[in-house]
């Protein structure tokens, strides 16, 4: 505890730098997988090739990407880019299955009933079929933001800055209060970001929280998601 | 008035839903189709709103032959219900029966003050307004559906068993609601529906559909029960099975009408048949 | 100055600017003792009215020479001998002074060396008391007439180096099948001497300036053919960011740094203090009167 | 692409296939370290998972904890185990398995709680109700039902040891992870590839295997439910 | 016979479903429970296979205290049928009737030859039996779920809305068939239902059931429709929508009779009341 609060500057900066990691990829992740998943669910042939290529990516040993990264994309090799750009194919690859889901789960009847009275393609989809595949994507995007938040720590093997420092120097010194601290520091994160989503769905979903079958839907993409 | 002129529906797949399609279905009624499962009863109805369209043969509506207008206006202009409601369960009972004004450009305050009028047109208390649909029962979302179909004051107004997933009780009730409605309303209502008890309730005109929308038998529903076409619209209307072969018989000192199956239908109000 | 082990990076906060001039990116490599030179490089610098990022425990030689080379990068606390034999193999320069001077035709074009330190670290094989004592060992030309399996312990990429297993092998003469070795990624800390005390391996590859050597008695076996070359510390630098500025101000870095200070601080950053690289970097520059 | 036929050509190579360093122990190691593993993970994760939704106790809390355990960074919590505890790199093994299964639980768990719950209440109700012991509802009835739910979370077990297993290399074992682990300090970037390649492989051959025993388990009348 | 006395069931929730009953149910005979939604109708079938401990009061079948049965011994000497079939999707058809009959330790064959008499006996096609669940209709389900309620020859049978679920075409066809394997077989048949019209049709004794399983009148059905006790049994078999209030109009020269909700119920077959 003391060694905390001596460093707790320390600490503070490296939690810092670890939120500035962990958000882009699942922001961008999430925001690429939408899409992704629509055409998933929209367009049968897309989806065995879309679903089957997330599954593979899932399984590249993920310390093998980031270090594969600068080849890849050309850049420096300090470069977080290269973290992130890693962490956002693995949010694609778990968050496109869910969104897919998510569009699947929603009623049928729903959607044929809002042509019927009127709405057009453009306007069903922002209107209808989005909003209602909500409580869905939200339930992958927080399964997704808490596996980003732990995989960041990868980073630290690769000079990145964030809780992962923690670990690899806590290791060197033979000082288990240090990577007790990140451990802890790592979870807290992926606790607040869960936190915050689950704010942000009750204030874009209202309705999702009287809905039964919104909930069920939700709790069987976490499942999935979990064992995607 | 709706024309029906050697309309033909084959899906990509090959099915022939509907084949050779002929009927008008007049202004200002109640046109029932039912027939049993798969019989192409959805696939007629939805051709109405160009939510399908026919393979063969044309629609009129009025004189408008609808190939030529444009859907999503025509969907705008005509109320649809169906089974299980398909109500948007992300918004609230008021901004439901909202949905087509507020698509069509009318401002929210005046949309909401008619949705509140339509509560009380179909039944619905108005502390319901702020609820969404998954806090209502199976009876009332129907009810908001209804609302929903008359928000635009169409001239007509399908309905795909609008009433199918209700409890028998509450089933009744609506049933009796939409006679109401319509006394006042006097829409054109297309109705499909696969129970013939209803169909006899509610149907000024009742078309009795084979598989691939083949008409067994079109008239009123006192025409086809006492002289049904053939035996499929026998079978049907359970003049076979007995269960509208009905015979009085005297129990407790009372007049008690009992079908052919033995089960009891009611009791005779005036003693002596006219 | 905020960032410990932050990668230079657009995401980096707080490496507001001071003074005028470029910025310069100080790095380390993957180990608490680089770090804690290049913190004191770092803050001696900025005590200058230098600029300065800091990018911590980058990884190992190869890694941080990539980004220095690619300019992720552009100072970075190395060891004269490993630094040498990196960039030329063949090089038979063994002396401290030899290796300084061999370093600047070794190095590629835009970088340079400035002063070495007195300091030293080098890569050290030790073996525990008894083992010394029961196979009378003193010195890596004992190890040849071994019949004993030798088992190795240091960083994985000692395997590669030229004064790893093979160079046992090659210099020395020690049978190669009587050689295992034993990756522990600890850049010799505490796993590295809790494997060799508790026997998983019997020579372990300890930096010379760890104060467990001492703690426990350690016997580092004496290295004849001078394989393991002269360790003195210095920075290694982007010519382009070596203004006067900062050659001075390393220079005097460099003239101050002894062996008995990194041991000193080392074990102030492993033993019960844990104090952090920025604390003993500033500790240091205080002590020495130095900005 | 050119990288990709460089480690290709390593595999290939003969020498790369004897001795403690070669593809075959390598190999075995990764299998020996993720069979372990998954066989401890599911003895304690599908046991518990067919209580929690046999009895419908501690449902709530299991989601909890599995949040929970996703949140944990593999490699903090190795490095604190291998720390703390003194295990050292002697029992380097006991660490490495203890996070690994610390890895396949949230997914083995959640796929056997959801199987079971997946299963019809009414169909449960019925085996009750004709005088099924619990017992027999549970063997008969619920894992029968389940079991594609219980396998699914079997093949994502198995899939996430197989990629992290190459962390056992971070505390000194063997396995696929050392080909990476090895080549990361000094940029061997073919070295990684082949690491990485190799685990991929891996994974797909093992996926393939259990896609395949989950065709042979599942209860041909469960079959003909999702066909239909 | 079956006995309730002084019965009451609050679950831990605080909900009382049913409240202080009493009723006998005499052997070989079909009751019927109706009531609507919540009544406690399932609550009350349940505690008879203890499948529901009551709260208060105690059950007797014959002479013996259910509360004094192993329950899962006394499960599988009683046959259940609920709505959904709840059959085993895992098992084939002849399997899912043999349950009972396995788990009892009878040898497989003994159980497979019972189970395609069974299918005989509510009129399943043999060919049936290699099928899945899912691979029937609804109505071939609730057959099979029927006949794996007999599968133990058991004195007492439970059925839960088994018809509930299917298409009135189909229910009207089941209904017909249980009276006829109860004409043959005669348990002692529970049933539970919220149709009003089943319940005529296929009790002997017919039990009203207010919310808390509160009786509001029981007896034959047309003691309760030549004398219903109350407003509430009047609104429930439909006697107050006019829906019971039958009568009798000339249509196309035959006797059409009509009910009180407009709708025609059937025609007169014999045109003099008795
Ligand atoms: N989109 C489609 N593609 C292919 N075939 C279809 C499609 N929609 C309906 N059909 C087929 O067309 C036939 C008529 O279907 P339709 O839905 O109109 O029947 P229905 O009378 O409404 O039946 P139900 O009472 O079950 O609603 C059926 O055989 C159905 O399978
Ligand atoms: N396990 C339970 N826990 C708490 N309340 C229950 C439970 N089962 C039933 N109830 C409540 O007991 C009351 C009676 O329920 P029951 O299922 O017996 O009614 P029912 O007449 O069968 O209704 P339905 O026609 O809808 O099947 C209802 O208010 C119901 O909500
Ligand atoms: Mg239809
Ligand atoms: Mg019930």
């Amino acid at each position: 505890m003391t060694w905390v609060l001596a460093n707790i500057e320390q600490i503070w900066s490296l939690t810092l730098d670890h939120i500035l990691l962990s958000v882009p990829p699942i922001l961008v992740g999430f925001l690429l997988a939408v899409p992704i998943g629509w055409l998933a669910h929209r367009y049968r042939v897309s989806r065995g090739v879309l679903l089957t290529v997330c599954g593979l990516l899932y399984t590249i040993p993920s310390l093998a990407l980031i270090v594969a990264m600068p080849t890849l994309l050309g850049t420096k090799i300090l470069n977080p880019a290269n973290l992130i750009v890693t962490l956002t194919i693995y949010a694609i690859a778990l968050m496109v299955r869910t969104a897919t889901d998510a569009f699947d789960a929603v009623s049928k009847d729903v959607t044929q009933s809002a042509t019927a009275v009127g709405f057009g393609g453009w306007r069903r989809f922002w209107q209808v079929e989005l909003p209602l595949a909500g409580p869905v994507l939200l339930a992958g995007l927080r399964v997704v933001s808490t596996s980003t938040v732990s995989l960041v720590t990868l980073g630290a093997l690769v000079g990145m800055s964030g809780l992962g420092y923690l670990f690899t120097n806590g290791y060197q010194r033979n000082f288990a209060t240090e990577i007790l601290t990140g451990i802890v520091g790592t979870v807290l994160i992926a606790i607040v970001f869960d936190v915050v989503l689950v704010i942000l769905g009750r204030m874009l979903l209202p309705w999702a929280r009287v809905d039964t079958a919104a909930r069920r839907n939700a709790k069987t993409a976490t499942t999935k998601a979990v064992t995607a | 008035m709706i024309t029906f002129d050697s309309v033909s529906k084959r899906f990509p797949d090959g099915t022939l839903a509907v084949d050779d399609f002929n009927l008008t279905l007049p202004s200002r009624t109640t046109t029932v189709l039912v027939g049993s499962s798969g019989s192409g009863k959805t696939t007629l109805l939805r051709m109405i709103n160009r939510m399908v369209d026919p393979t063969a043969g044309s629609i009129r509506i009025d004189d408008d032959d609808i190939s030529t207008l444009e859907p999503v206006k025509l969907r705008r202009s005509i109320g649809y219900v169906m089974q299980n409601s398909g109500l948007l369960p992300h918004r609230t009972v008021a901004d439901n029966i909202a949905t087509v004004p507020l698509l069509s450009g009318v401002k929210r305050p005046a949309a909401r003050t008619q949705a509140l009028e339509l509560m009380d047109t179909v039944g619905l208390d108005r502390s319901l307004a702020e609820r969404y649909p998954s806090q209502l029962s199976g009876g009332q979302q129907q009810r908001v559906g209804v609302a929903r179909g008359l928000a635009v004051n169409p001239n007509i107004l399908l309905m795909d068993e609008p009433f199918g997933a209700v409890d028998p009780l509450v089933r009744s009730e609506l049933q009796q609601e939409l006679v109401r409605i319509q006394k006042d309303l006097a829409k054109t209502i297309v109705f499909v529906t696969h129970d013939i008890d209803e169909a006899f309730l509610l149907g000024d005109q009742v078309v009795l559909l084979k598989t691939g929308g083949k008409i067994a038998q079109v008239g009123t529903p006192a025409d086809i029960l006492a002289n049904p076409a053939d035996d499929f619209v026998n079978t049907f209307v359970g003049a076979d099975r007995g269960r509208r072969a009905l015979r009085i018989e005297q129990v407790s000192g009372r007049q008690v009408v009992v079908d052919g199956t033995g089960r009891i239908a009611g009791i005779l109000n005036d003693g002596t048949p006219t | 100055l905020t960032g410990c082990g932050a990668g230079g990076d657009p995401l980096e906060p707080g490496s507001e600017p001071s003074g005028d001039g470029e910025t310069i990116i100080v790095g380390s490599a993957g180990f608490a003792e680089s770090e804690i030179i290049a913190q004191i490089f770092a803050q001696a610098l900025e005590a200058n009215d230098v600029t300065v990022e800091f990018a911590g425990q980058i990884g190992q030689r190869d890694v941080y020479i990539t980004a220095l080379e690619d300019g992720s990068i552009d100072l970075i606390p190395d060891y004269s001998g490993n630094l040498l034999q990196f960039f030329d193999e063949d090089s038979d320069a063994k002396s401290s002074e030899e290796v300084f001077a061999a370093l600047p035709d070794a190095l590629p074009d835009g970088f340079e060396v400035l002063d070495q330190a007195e300091a030293e670290d080098k890569d050290s094989y030790n073996v525990t008391q008894e083992f010394s004592e029961s196979n009378g060992v003193t010195s890596l030309a004992d190890l040849a007439n071994l019949d004993v399996p030798l088992i190795v312990g240091g960083n994985p990429e000692l395997a590669e180096r030229p004064y790893g297993p093979q160079g046992l092998t090659e210099v020395y003469g020690v049978d190669a099948a009587n050689i295992q070795f034993v990756p522990i990624s600890d850049s010799g800390g505490p796993l590295t001497t809790a494997a060799l005390l508790d026997g998983t391996v019997n020579i372990a590859d300890i930096f010379s300036t760890t104060p467990s050597i001492k703690e426990n008695n350690f016997v580092t076996l004496e290295d004849p053919e001078n394989m393991i070359l002269p360790q003195n510390v210095l920075p290694l630098i982007n010519s382009e960011k070596a203004s006067d500025t900062v050659k001075e101000v390393l220079n005097a870095v460099s003239a101050e740094l002894t062996t008995e200070d990194l041991i000193e601080l080392n074990g102030r950053n492993q033993g019960d203090e844990k104090a952090s690289p920025e604390a003993l970097a500033a500790d240091w520059l205080a002590e020495k009167d130095l900005f | 692409m050119n990288a990709i036929a460089e480690a290709v050509a390593w595999i290939g190579d003969p020498a790369h296939w004897t001795g403690p360093d070669g593809i075959p122990t390598r190999l075995a190691e990764h299998l020996g370290y993720t069979g372990l593993t998954v066989l401890i993970a599911v003895l304690l994760a599908v046991t518990l998972g067919l209580y929690i939704g046999h009895t419908g106790r501690f449902r709530g809390i299991s989601i909890g904890a599995t949040g929970a355990l996703r949140a944990l960074p593999t490699l903090g919590l190795l490095t604190y185990l291998a720390i703390a505890f003194g295990f050292g790199i002697r029992l380097a093994l006991i660490p490495t398995i203890i996070v690994l299964v610390v890895l396949a639980i949230p997914p083995l768990l959640a796929g056997a709680y959801s199987g079971v719950e997946s299963v019809d209440p009414r169909t449960v109700d019925a085996a009750r109700s004709m005088g099924m012991t619990e017992w027999q509802i549970l063997w008969k009835v619920e894992i029968p039902l389940a079991l594609p739910l219980i396998i699914g979370g079997i093949r994502s077990a198995v899939l996430q040891v197989v990629a992290t297993a190459t962390v056992a290399a971070y505390i000194s074992l063997g396995g696929l992870g050392r080909y990476i682990i090895d080549a990361l300090p000094v940029r061997d970037y073919t070295k990684v590839l082949v690491g990485a390649l190799l685990v991929t492989l891996l994974a797909l051959a093992l996926e393939g295997i259990l896609i395949l025993i989950q065709r042979l388990t599942v209860p041909a009348g469960v079959r003909a439910t999702r066909s239909a």
